[in-house]
Formats: structure tokens, C-alpha cells, sequence
């Protein structure tokens, strides 16, 4: 299981914001590639420049196992405040 | 302190708490950033921040600021949700001994918040929504600060 | 606005009408001076101001920040007599569309304050009353604006 | 007939702030003669690097006549605020 979030205009892309995976993919990578499949729209969202991945609330680069029910969250550029 | 809110603040009231029984302060520089209307080319503002990860990142700077200018304190409130024109978006106090510090603390935070800072940023105008990215302007107030003090 | 009193003031109660029913001000920048205690070295303040005289010379070097960095509006309210460690000494408030020019002109108004304001200032301590004249740091800072904008 | 203030520690030496001159003298000099000749104390203090005149609420150098019923103010070097 894991808690899957998008944030800013990745959330307009995919019509919603949080959800919840069970069972998830055991990686990161794994867990996007899903996403992707699911919604091709939302797959080249994901894969823009300047998009980041944040597990337990810290960015992550790279592939990571997916500990079982952990926060997952995908972050556009972000705007400032 | 670093807080988030959804709810209309007054930086005023915030300013007064903050001042107050301080003896060996000497300086608070203070910085209130408002919604503007723009002569009705953005009617509202919408901001997002990702709760717990925007505060620690904002933590993260914030504290490392505290260090370089030797501040006594520091108050960061900003706003998310739905922002109205008038409405203020962020209030940032410092405190020092003295106003340079004070004044460069308050001026740094807010060039990293406008442009670093883990928010995201819709605007509601009459041709409809669209998100913000930091302009060049704001990328290049952070980057005055990325050099080494005294460099 | 400019104003010279002999009470205590809240700066938080000026900042929050300074903030009202703006609509097309981005940025506020404020800065409140606080009388130091110093451990204390020094126990009161007090400050002697030229009524009318005073007043006049701060609405010049006011009125030509206000044009140099396009701000919308400012005020300063500064405290005379007799001043209690923790008391406001000064607060300004500048409004302008951005950031760079509200920090920038309060941050002037600041420097112009503290080294060439025509007030004279006492400071009482354990060891008696001394006149205070402006600090080598003071001049310093004030006479980074004197050269031209941009130069 | 004139109006002298002193500030700062010129009323401190002076041990006055505020004094109604009638006759007055008919020049600034004359006048800062006058309060010299009175208190020498004083005098050495208006003679001291940095103190300035004001007739009216407005600085002037060198000498001006004193017309009937004006202001004149010595200052000491500015504190700032």
C-alpha cells in the first residue's frame, strides 16, 4: 500500500490530487510507469522537466524501493510563494 | 515560527506580538507581501504548499539565514487557499541587534520564498486559470544570496 | 505621513492601516527600531526633536525616496522624550508594487533616520546621561545612497 | 524682539532652552556675541565644530539680519534618530 499525491498543475492533469495504492508497486519507478500506463496524459505530465519525486516527504532523484505505506508525492516547478 | 494558513491574517497583529518584551532587540524588519488585483487582470490568487514538506524546506532556509545574520528571532506566516486582491500572501519578521542584519534577513527570505519556495501558484484572471513559475527577476534576487557572505 | 510623539505607539496598529484597502500594492516593508536595554548599560532614552524643523527636514529626504524608488506611500512615526528599554523608537512603512523597491526605500529611510535626522539624542545610564552622536557605521551606511541611482 | 532655542547639550550647558530677546540683537552674529559675552560656557559651545544656525526652522551659514518677532535656533551635531 502506499498514499500517492499530485500537486499543482499535475492534479489539473489528472483530475485528483491524492490515492491511495494497494496493492503498490515495490519502486518509484515502478509506481510512475503505472501511472503513465493508466494516464498517458498524465505520463508526459510526469516526465516534463523539472518535475520531482518526494518519499516521506523528502525528495528523492533516482528509483527507490516503496516501503509499505509510505507517502509518495510528485511535485511540479514549484512557484514560489 | 513558520506556519501555513488557509485564513485571512493581519500582518499588524503579527507585528505587535512580535515586538513585543523584546529588551535587547534592537531591529525588526518586517515584509508584507499583498494580493494585487493588477487592474482586474488577476481577480484571485490560489496557492498550494504540500503540508510538512513546505514548512521543513521553508525551516531549512529560514535557520540558515538565522546563522549567517545572527538574527534573535524569526516569524514567517503564509498564506494558501484562495486569495483575495488586498488580501496578504506572506508576512516575514526579523529580529537583531541592529538593522543591517535585520533588514538583509528579511530581504533574503523573501527572495527565497518568492522563487525557491515549495508553493504552488494559480492565478484566476478573466481569460481564466493559469500556474506561475518564478519570473527571471525573482530567480535572480535568490541568486544574490547563493555567494559566500562578504563575497 | 510623518509624525513625531511623545507616547508609545504600536507598530503593528500602524502597519495594519498602512496594509488596508490596498488593492495595487504588492510589497510593504516596515522597520521598527526598539530601544535597547543593553544588560543594562543603558536604562532610558531620550530624544529631542525641532517641532516644524524636524518634521521638514524628514519629508525631504522622504518625498525624494519616494520618487527614486516609485513607492505609492510611506510613513514614519518617530518617538521623542523619554524612552523605556523595549519601547518603538521608529517605525517606517513603504508600499510599492515589488519588493526590491519597498525593502530598498525603507532601508534608505532607515539610514537617513539614524545618521542625519535632525534629532539629538541622551542616553541614561547606570553611569549618568551622555549625548549620542551618530555612529562611523551610521555615516557609513547612509552615504552608500548618496551616490546615484545605479552608479 | 526674537526667539532663541538651544538643543540638545547646548540647553545642557546653557542650562535654559527656550528665551524671549527684547531688544533683540540685529544680526545672527550679534546675538551669538551676545549669549557668548553672557556665558562663556555657552559660547565655547556655539563656537564648537558642527553647531548650526537656523532662522525660521531653516539652516543658514555665515551672517543674516534678525527681523522683529523671528525664530533662532542653535544646534548641535545630529544625534539621528
Amino acid at each position: 500500500m502506499c498514499q500517492v499525491l499530485l500537486f499543482g498543475r499535475l492534479a489539473d492533469v489528472a483530475g485528483w490530487r491524492e490515492r491511495r495504492l494497494d496493492p503498490a508497486p515495490a519502486t518509484l519507478f515502478g509506481l510512475r510507469d503505472l501511472l503513465s500506463a493508466e494516464d498517458a496524459q498524465l505520463g508526459e505530465a510526469l516526465a516534463a522537466p523539472g518535475v520531482q519525486a518526494a518519499l516521506e516527504k523528502a525528495i528523492v532523484r533516482g528509483d527507490r524501493p516503496l516501503p509499505h505505506g509510505c507517502e509518495v508525492a510528485f511535485l511540479p516547478p514549484m512557484s514560489g510563494g | 515560527m513558520i506556519r501555513l494558513t488557509n485564513e485571512a491574517f493581519d500582518p499588524g497583529a503579527l507585528l505587535t506580538a512580535f515586538c513585543a518584551d523584546r529588551t535587547e532587540t534592537g531591529a525588526v524588519a518586517s515584509f508584507t507581501g499583498l494580493c494585487r488585483a493588477e487592474a482586474g487582470a488577476a481577480q484571485t490568487l490560489e496557492l498550494e504548499a504540500y503540508p510538512g514538506f513546505t514548512e521543513s524546506a521553508i525551516a531549512e532556509i529560514a535557520e540558515a539565514a538565522k546563522t549567517r545574520f545572527a538574527l534573535q528571532d524569526y516569524e514567517i506566516v503564509h498564506r494558501v487557499g484562495v486569495i483575495a486582491p488586498g488580501e496578504p500572501i506572506v508576512f516575514v519578521a526579523t529580529a537583531a541587534s541592529h538593522r543591517r542584519a535585520a533588514f538583509e534577513a528579511c530581504d533574503q527570505l523573501m527572495d527565497y520564498l518568492k522563487s525557491r519556495a515549495p508553493f504552488w501558484k494559480k492565478e484566476h484572471g478573466p481569460d481564466g486559470a493559469r500556474w506561475i513559475e518564478p519570473t527571471t527577476q525573482d530567480k535572480a534576487d535568490a541568486e544574490r544570496w547563493d555567494k559566500p557572505a562578504g563575497a
